[in-house]
């Protein structure tokens, strides 16, 4: 057997004779198609159902519901989170406020209301729709979450600091895989996301559709998932440190015309 | 002298760059555990918190007596280091290991495709780590090389205090058997990596 | 139940382009855990005449997204596109070009 | 045939729906080879053809959803079929255009790793087809 059909067997992989140029670009290509022909718009749908639907001990719908805006107003809502609430005295996120809606104004109790917030394919969650639905109605506002009120300010600096932070099982923080430029996981670019450039187009199209596993994914989910692959324990939803890191993220990425929600592999 | 006084600080687990926040605390309080990912995972060690409060920049000579200390940790076996490569490649492949949902116990992989380039076969790889394309073509396989290999494997921070790459075998991923392996997939002249 | 679709027709240029999303979970054969489930046919009318007439399989993504061109489409031409799979679900939405 | 899938394939016949709608290719799809997929739609030796357009990205990040434009710019052309060679089901999708509609289509398809994807376009009595490969590859973590 020659050396070359030996490693073909074992590894039953294929080499791409094209440079790493027009591999990006090709992957550039990839990312453009999915975008176009995302099926995003049916998750939206089903979130302006659940927006609009009655539920929890009170029987209201959470059309009354106040993102920052007032209450029920949701163009531009979620350009703005995660913001300070005086209602809550605390910094919010949009799953984090929605929560604090689905309690105060549904009745419906934390337990219950969290029982089930990342979904799955065959089931996505209540959070997921109604993400999907909210976010689209701030497509083509600037980016401009809360960053003048001290509660917001601190949020800033914890989530800034929590970024930095090495632990785990595996040494690492945020920044071990977003804190150097032109670097990638597999193939899949890192953005370094403590810098505004980078920041920016990434946080503009989130919450998203991943292809990889067909399921429309929010910010918290983000959150949780890479503090499971940094080998952490698992941060709690809606947590002061999971909005913190998220305000630091979004106030980097200020003045981003928001253009999701996303498609992503 | 300033650089000493700062490394005496350090040692002494005092941050010099002082957070705004003590963010251990704020982890204690707003993580859980679950699976076989403890609480105790978010407690810093000496070596997390230098390369934290540094930013990944330690002063040399605490690193390098830090670095010392972490080489202790290796436990190198005897004889030959170099493994079934074939077996490597597979764990390079694999991501598994030490997540909140990963089965306690079962086999653990290297994720070294995440970082690193390494059989030319595989296109999708990461750049986070040094290209490792003809590793062992262009460095040898001797005792040392492989000791070396090995080691840096085994835990990295031995050799470069606030290195991205986790301590793969101090961390208990992965299991000597497995690092060798890994070292058979670097250095074996049979190897893919080491194919022109 | 069948899940929701959105559909899109827009006049351009004589031509009028049909974007149409379906909620499936479009399951395959080859996953253990989920029944054979996925859309088989689909049908685009214009003005109620079938214009285009699709057999797909198991290999169509999750969600399916189509995008087709027809002749001619003046604004308000009724759009229609329906689908039926393997266990005998359908479902149809129904526009006007814009 | 196993009894299992004997019962598996009655079953699906029986859930097929008596409605109005068009027929579905159960031997074409059902075709574990390109070649076979092929038979199963009446292609038997089809030209290569530079008018049969496939746009699609060379790699794929992900063999989920892979997204492919095609047209064809054959007059007169009244179907187009897409094979992806090394699926375990290569027939994805057979499209009938009528009067009316334009021989284009875009579409996203599984593809469980790399692969040459085969149009066949019907034209009259000609077959014309074009074929693109486009690479699966691994994903990282993020997105």
């Amino acid at each position: 057997m020659t050396r070359f059909s030996a490693t073909i067997l074992v590894l039953g992989l294929t080499a791409i004779p094209a440079g790493a140029q027009d591999t990006k670009k090709e992957i550039q290509k990839y990312q453009q198609m999915i975008a176009e022909g995302s099926p995003v718009e049916l998750f939206e749908l089903e979130g302006e159902t659940l927006w609009k639907k009655p539920q929890g001990p009170n029987n209201v719908s959470l059309e009354k519901c106040d993102l920052g805006q007032g209450p029920g107003v949701l163009k531009g809502a979620y350009a703005r989170l995660p913001r300070y609430f005086k209602d809550a005295d605390r910094v919010m996120d949009l799953e984090t406020r929605l929560l604090h809606c689905m309690t105060t104004l549904q009745g419906r109790s934390r337990d219950e209301a969290t029982k089930r917030v990342f979904g799955n394919e065959n089931q996505p969650s209540e959070m997921e729709y109604l993400s999907a639905y909210i976010a689209s109605q701030s497509r083509g506002v600037r980016l401009a979450a809360g960053n003048s009120h001290p509660k917001e300010k601190e949020a800033y600096e914890l989530g800034k600091a929590l970024f930095f932070y090495r632990a785990g099982a595996w040494d690492m923080s945020c920044a071990s895989c977003h804190g150097e430029d032109n670097k990638r996981i597999r193939m899949q670019d890192l953005p370094v996301l403590y810098k505004p450039q980078a920041a920016r187009p990434i946080m503009a199209t989130w919450p998203a559709y991943r292809v990889s596993n067909s399921q429309f994914k929010t910010m918290q989910w983000r959150l949780n998932d890479c503090y499971r692959q940094m080998r952490f324990p698992e941060p709690k939803f809606a947590s002061e440190a999971t909005n913190a890191l998220n305000t630091f993220l979004t106030v980097t990425a200020a003045g981003e015309p928001y253009r999701g929600p996303g498609t992503k592999r | 002298m300033r650089t000493l006084l700062l490394s005496a600080a350090l040692l002494s687990g005092i941050a010099w760059a002082q957070s705004p926040v003590d963010v251990q605390k704020v982890l204690q309080r707003d993580f859980q555990a679950r699976g076989q990912a403890t609480m105790d995972r978010v407690v810093q060690d000496g070596l997390q918190r230098v390369c934290t409060d540094s930013h990944d920049r330690p002063p040399s000579d605490l690193a390098r007596q830090l670095e010392a200390d972490q080489l202790k940790t290796i436990d190198f076996p005897p004889g030959s280091l170099i493994g079934d490569w074939k077996r490597g490649e597979r764990i390079a492949q694999g991501g598994r290991g030490l997540t909140w949902n990963d089965k306690p116990g079962a086999p653990a992989d290297g994720s070294c495709y995440n970082c690193h380039q390494l059989s030319p076969q595989e296109m999708s790889y990461g750049t986070i780590g040094p290209s490792l394309l003809r590793f062992g073509w262009m460095r040898g396989n001797g005792p040392e090389m492989q000791r070396y290999v090995y080691g840096k494997i085994y835990n990295a921070k031995a050799y470069n205090l606030c290195s991205q790459m986790p301590r793969l075998g101090h961390s208990g991923t992965l299991t000597p058997e497995q690092i060798k392996d890994l070292v058979g997939l670097l250095l074996d002249p049979e190897s893919p990596v080491n194919k022109q | 139940m069948a899940g929701p679709m959105k559909m899109r027709a827009t006049a351009t240029g004589g031509t009028t382009e049909v974007r149409v999303l379906m909620t499936h979970p479009m399951t395959t054969a080859q996953m253990k855990d989920q029944p054979l489930h996925f859309i088989q046919n689909v049908v685009v009318k214009q003005n109620g005449k079938t214009v285009i007439e699709a057999e797909i399989s198991q290999a169509v993504s999750r969600n399916p997204v189509f995008s087709f061109r027809l002749k001619g489409g003046a604004k308000g031409d009724k759009i229609e596109v329906s689908w039926v799979d393997n266990k005998g679900e359908s479902n149809t939405i129904e526009t006007a070009v814009a | 045939m196993t009894r299992r899938s004997l019962l598996a394939f009655l079953g699906l016949l029986l859930a097929r729906p008596l409605s109005v709608l068009a027929a579905w290719n159960e031997q074409a799809f059902g075709a574990k080879t390109a070649a076979d997929a092929l038979k199963g739609i009446g292609v038997s030796a089809p030209a290569p053809s530079k008018d049969i357009v496939i746009d699609a990205p060379q790699i794929a990040e992900n063999g989920a959803v892979v997204p492919i434009e095609i047209s064809s710019n054959v007059p007169g052309t009244t179907a187009i079929a897409v094979v992806i060679e090394k699926n375990p089901f290569p027939l994805a999708a057979r499209f009938e255009f009528k009067e009316g509609a334009l021989p284009f289509v875009k579409l996203n398809v599984k593809m469980g790793e790399t692969s040459d994807v085969r149009v066949v376009a019907f034209a009259g009595g000609q077959q014309l087809t074009a074929t693109r490969e486009i690479k699966v590859t691994i994903g990282g973590c993020g997105g």
